[in-house]
């Protein structure tokens, strides 16, 4: 597509497969926006919380942000490759995307573990009975907020499992792309829960 | 037939006052735009024979009327938010001579009210507290009264028709608001949040009365507490 | 262009159909079916309020809890499971394929999908008067403490809250939310990518426009809301704390997310109907809409003010009082293009040819009475009289007097006119009359007295005055009893509507293809229009509301009407 | 009325046909690694305040990296950045809507 035909594009020139998912995109950082607004104005309202939220696993978090952003370029490489109609390398691509997810949710349960083992639950009652109430909000947030994406990761996998499935086969190739775009969201919305939750102690 | 019932606060005839105001304006809208409204259609019946004007009115010529209709609705709009504004500042923000302070609080299904014991404050140990259903609350007539607006469970909201103040109370933080009441009486205080299975019978009443009968029923209420703590 | 002729299975064509068409009947009906239900419930806790104490005809004794539950349901219902599928998405469903000449949908199945999702919503909300306890009962917007553990009393264990009635009301309005937010896609994909050749942005129907900037207005506001309903069903039945004072959380919150929401949803339900107007009026007044594209605009604009005004509702919920005047600015600056809108509309009125048949009165009607609704809203968007006013009969009747006319008026008058296109049959012109004249009375002799039970100070949600000296008194014993009446009077008058409907579907006269001689794509297609709505897709050459053009014998030119030599020069 | 001859299509690009252009994805991933360790790095290195301030600004910026570049939003039309940012206005309007009333309490909190 030379430049000047580019001009000549009415503004609305995107495939509907394309513009459904960044409006389905948009909704949904609605949401999570919302959530995270609530979650910082009680953080700014309570700096109490910094003793909770050191109890974070800081390097879990960091560990699943770089299997996040890997993943989200896999699955960019991925779409690369359905330009070019490279079915194997798509299904490898993918698969590596899949198998980042899945790898950010191992590590997600085990650190639920390791919380859920000290005490740290959705309404942490040992926060309660010792009266720390601000104490356990914390933590209702920090399991909406991460159970919440956690929901969005592994609908984001079976979305892109699904999608493989065709794509090897070679049927519905530009899906690629919208499935990398839902999940690159999933991974835009880590990138802010991430500092949030794990590092601004 | 009153279309408002009777004032008693120092406040009131304001916010009655600002509603004529408002009247004004509304009716003299209405009555402009239902003749905007009703006038073609009395005088332009379809015809076969004489076609409608064509008329897109997009340039800024034809849009000068409602331009104009706009501009003089910004306007009034903007009267009224100078008017209403000095009234809501008097409500929303306490005076600087507290005689009196209450603390009123809500709870499923009445309301609680704290007078100040013999030490004059309120909030220490030795308040005196009526919870009871269709209790009153006594206040002195003509004294800047203080109050303390709080939560036990539900939100309520604190509502003396004939002071013309209504505020919410909500469970975690006190309100505050004031008012300073003309005559002596007695009045309903209602509930006009919904708050759970018996809101309508969330029912107590307020007792304007002087200044004497006030300390008097404070004294009785002090002697009722220490008989039977 | 293409048709699948292939034989669909009554089941398929009726009930798992991807047409629009059938799924836009399908959510008129559902929306009608609980119109009738949310009607059902403002009869009975009317009664109950005009006559307490009464055994209520068709129902019996009514508790105080179920009162609670009926007021809150009644609410419910008719935001979001009447004015919500009728205006938005029964609107969307038949007129976006139809006015912008395509097809159908750009997702038929997600389309099917959505309906669907709406249809178990609002199962699960009639499956919550059954539950233990009933239907919710602390009013539509669910404040918490009240909503999330005020109302059962105790600690209860994950099922029992689950199956609680707020729970289940919580439940219920999250799947509908996830419907719309489905049909508000496909709605503004369909409009953007499948629009007809030479379809441009400004030669779109008004109607088109206001359905997307409604779903764009709902998409964009409701996010906050879907937080806010999860932390609040988490807060019901897993004992946190979101909303909860007494361990960290703040009910102000639930306010701010709900109104956040709440009042962008105003827009949400008034768009639709206005650009039903603007498709009515040119058409009987045979005269192009009055400044088409300053509406767009104002329309536009008024969208991205409604996100900054919702804390009027919460005037007197202790919010800080200088943001109090921020926002009753932000309400007076909205005011102006809803305004400017229907001056405009009643403007195209004027130098008319008036045809005053039963759409058209419907339209009128729809101003007439949303003139006194949005005129009232000034006594409340000042703040300092909304401390009196609020949650008292003032605002009920305001209200009414805008939801009424917008939902009910609006889809009328849509329902008189689209009918034949869409059914093929004509309706009884004077059965439509009748039934027009007889609801405008009885929806003001139902309201408007209310207004003065407001200003004399009755609060709402209460299900019997005995104890407050202010309302037992008359006149307002008497002003309830004449409401009461009126409102089962008005209920009764849809029965015309509904034999009127079904006489006409039955054995009504054929209709014409373009029977009020209008100029939008719907009316090219047959009537009623086959699965596939075209012959062939049309072209468009100019406008939706070129009527009586100057120099041209006919009083329309439709839409794909190519421009001739000759009108350019009569063009000024 | 001045478009009424302005017949014009709308051309929408085949969805399967690669129409937009393409950022060169490593670089892109490698340079949201290294501001991801610099937001880790920083917590030790500044004062909090500094610290949490560059936190946030790293954090936007990967946003605004991925959505770019990953998500092609460089190569969409206005429509689509429209669309995106009404996400950020909304978000604003609400934070800073309801700040006053939750955060910045003036008013007597009672304890719990």
């Amino acid at each position: 597509m030379d430049k000047n035909k580019k001009e000549l594009l009415p503004i609305n020139a995107v495939p509907q497969g394309r513009l459904s998912m960044w409006l389905l995109i948009s909704g949904e950082l609605v949401i999570f926006g919302g959530l995270i607004c609530c979650y910082l104005l009680y953080r700014l309202r309570y700096p109490i919380w910094a003793e909770q939220a050191a109890h974070t696993s800081t390097f879990f978090g960091a560990l699943n942000t770089v299997v996040l952003l890997s993943s989200s370029f896999t699955v960019v490489k991925a779409h690369e490759a359905a330009l070019k109609k490279q079915l194997n390398k798509i299904t490898m691509w993918m698969s590596l995307s899949i198998l980042g997810g899945l790898l950010f949710l191992i590590n997600k349960s085990i650190e639920y573990t390791h919380e859920i083992e000290h005490g740290f639950t959705f309404s942490s009652p040992h926060l309660q009975e010792s009266g720390n109430y601000v104490g356990s909000l914390f933590w209702s947030f920090y399991y909406t907020m991460t159970g919440l994406h956690g929901v969005h990761v592994l609908v984001g996998m079976i979305i892109m499992f699904v999608i493989m499935m065709q794509a090897r086969k070679g049927k519905n190739l530009h899906r690629v792309e919208l499935a990398g775009m839902y999940w690159h969201m999933v991974d835009l919305i880590w990138i802010f829960l991430f500092p949030l939750l794990y590092i601004a102690k | 037939m009153h279309i408002f019932p009777e004032n008693i606060s120092t406040y009131g005839q304001e916010i009655d006052n600002l509603f004529w105001l408002v009247l004004v304006f509304v009716v003299i809208a209405l009555v402009i735009s239902l003749f905007v409204l009703i006038y073609p259609l009395v005088n332009n019946h379809y015809t076969k024979v004489k076609k409608a004007t064509y008329f897109t009115g997009e340039n800024k010529k034809h849009f000068r009327w409602i331009s104009i209709a706009l501009v003089l609705l910004g306007m009034s709009d903007f009267v009224i938010l100078l008017a209403e504004h000095n009234t809501w500042e008097e409500i929303e923000n306490i005076p600087a001579k507290v005689d009196v302070r209450i603390g009123i609080t809500g709870r499923q299904w009445n309301w609680i009210f704290t007078y100040p014991g013999p030490d004059g404050k309120l909030n220490t140990g030795d308040d005196l507290v009526v919870d009871e259903q269709n209790s009153e609350l006594h206040v002195p007539v003509n004294k800047n009264i203080i109050l303390e607006l709080r939560s036990r469970d539900v939100l309520h909201s604190f509502f003396v028709v004939n002071t013309r103040l209504k505020q919410d109370v909500i469970p975690g933080r006190m309100n505050t608001r004031w008012f300073n009441l003309t005559k002596e009486g007695k009045y309903d205080i209602s509930c006009a949040e919904i708050c759970g299975v018996l809101h309508a019978k969330m029912r107590n009443f307020l007792v304007v009365e002087s200044q004497d009968k006030y300390e008097q029923y404070l004294k009785t209420l002090y002697e009722k507490n220490t008989a039977n703590p | 262009m293409e048709h699948h002729t292939h034989q669909l299975n009554f089941w398929q064509k009726y009930f798992f159909s991807t047409d629009h068409k059938t799924i836009g009947a399908q959510y008129t009906i559902v929306g009608l079916m609980m119109a009738a239900i949310g009607g059902f419930l403002a009869y009975v806790f009317r009664y109950n309020l005009a006559f307490p104490g009464e055994n209520i005809p068709l129902y019996g004794s009514l508790s105080a809890q179920q009162y609670n539950s009926f007021i809150t349901c009644h609410g419910m219902i008719m935001v979001f499971w009447v004015a919500m599928p009728i205006l938005l998405a029964g609107f969307g469903n038949f007129l976006i394929p139809t006015m912008i000449g395509t097809d159908d949908m750009a997702f038929p199945v997600l389309n099917m999908m959505s309906f669907w999702i709406f249809l178990l919503s609002a199962i699960v909300l009639v499956a919550s008067f059954f539950v233990p306890g009933g239907a919710f009962g602390g009013g539509w917007t669910m404040y918490p403490p009240l909503s999330a553990n005020g109302y059962l009393n105790t600690e209860p264990d994950f099922l029992t809250a689950f199956f609680s009635g707020s729970s289940l009301m919580l439940v219920a309005v999250a799947l509908e939310f996830i419907a719309m937010l489905m049909g508000g896609i496909n709605f503004l994909v369909t409009t953007i990518n499948k629009r007809a050749k030479g379809l441009t942005p400004f030669k779109m129907p008004l109607v088109i426009w206001f359905i997307n900037l409604a779903s764009v207005i709902f998409m964009f506001s409701v996010g906050p809301l879907v937080a806010g309903a999860v932390m609040l069903l988490f807060d019901i039945t897993l004992g946190t704390g979101f909303y909860d004072p007494a361990r960290g959380g703040d009910p102000i919150l639930f306010q701010h997310l709900f109104w956040f929401f709440g009042h962008p949803e105003v827009y949400v339900l008034l768009l639709p109907s206005l650009g039903v107007l603007a498709e009515i009026i040119p058409v009987f007044a045979r005269k192009p809409l009055f400044a088409y594209r300053t509406i767009i605009y104002l329309a536009l604009f008024s969208a991205v003010i409604s996100v900054v005004v919702w804390a009027h509702h919460q005037f007197i919920a202790g919010i800080d009082p200088r943001m109090a005047t921020f926002f009753s600015i932000g309400t007076i600056i909205i005011s102006i293009p809803f305004a400017g809108i229907f001056l405009s509309f009643m403007a195209t009125l004027w130098g008319g040819s008036i045809r005053l048949a039963v759409p058209m009165m419907w339209a009128l009607g729809f101003i007439a009475l949303f003139l006194i609704g949005g005129l009232t809203g000034l006594f409340l968007g000042s703040n300092a009289f909304d401390i009196y006013a609020h949650d008292t009969y003032f605002v009920v009747a305001h209200f009414h007097y805008t939801l009424f006319p917008d939902i009910f008026f609006g889809f009328f008058a849509a329902f008189y006119y689209w009918f034949p296109k869409f059914t093929g049959k004509n309706l009884n012109e004077t059965l439509g009359k009748v039934h027009f004249w007889l609801t405008f009375v009885f929806f003001n002799c139902t309201f408007f007295l209310l207004f003065f039970n407001g200003l004399g100070g009755q609060h709402r949600r209460i299900n019997d005055y005995s104890a407050f000296s202010n309302v037992m008194q008359e006149p307002y014993i008497l002003f309830e009893k004449i409401s009461t009446i009126s409102a089962i009077l008005l209920i009764l008058t849809q029965f015309i509507f509904l034999y009127n409907f079904f006489s006409s579907l039955a054995k009504g006269k054929k209709a014409d293809k373009n029977l009020w001689s209008a100029n939008t794509l719907e009316w090219i297609a047959d009537s009623p229009p086959p699965h596939g709505n075209f012959k062939e897709f049309p072209v468009v050459y100019r406008g939706p509301y070129d009527y009586s053009l100057p120099g041209i014998e006919e009083d329309f030119i439709p839409q794909n009407v190519p421009v001739s030599e000759k009108e350019k020069l009569n063009r000024v | 009325m001045e478009n009424i001859d302005n017949n014009d299509n709308i051309v929408i690009p085949d969805a399967e046909h690669d129409y937009h252009g393409h950022p060169n994805y490593m670089k892109v991933f490698v340079s949201l690694l290294i501001l991801f360790s610099i937001s880790l790095v920083v917590g030790f290195m500044f004062s909090p305040f500094l610290a949490i301030t560059l936190i946030f600004v790293t954090a936007f910026w990967k946003m605004s990296l991925v959505v770019k570049n990953f998500m092609h939003l460089k190569y969409e039309p206005v429509l689509v950045w429209i669309a995106v940012l009404a996400v950020i206005f909304i978000l604003i309007a609400f934070f800073f809507g309801i700040y006053p009333d939750i955060t910045a309490v003036h008013r007597e909190v009672t304890p719990p």
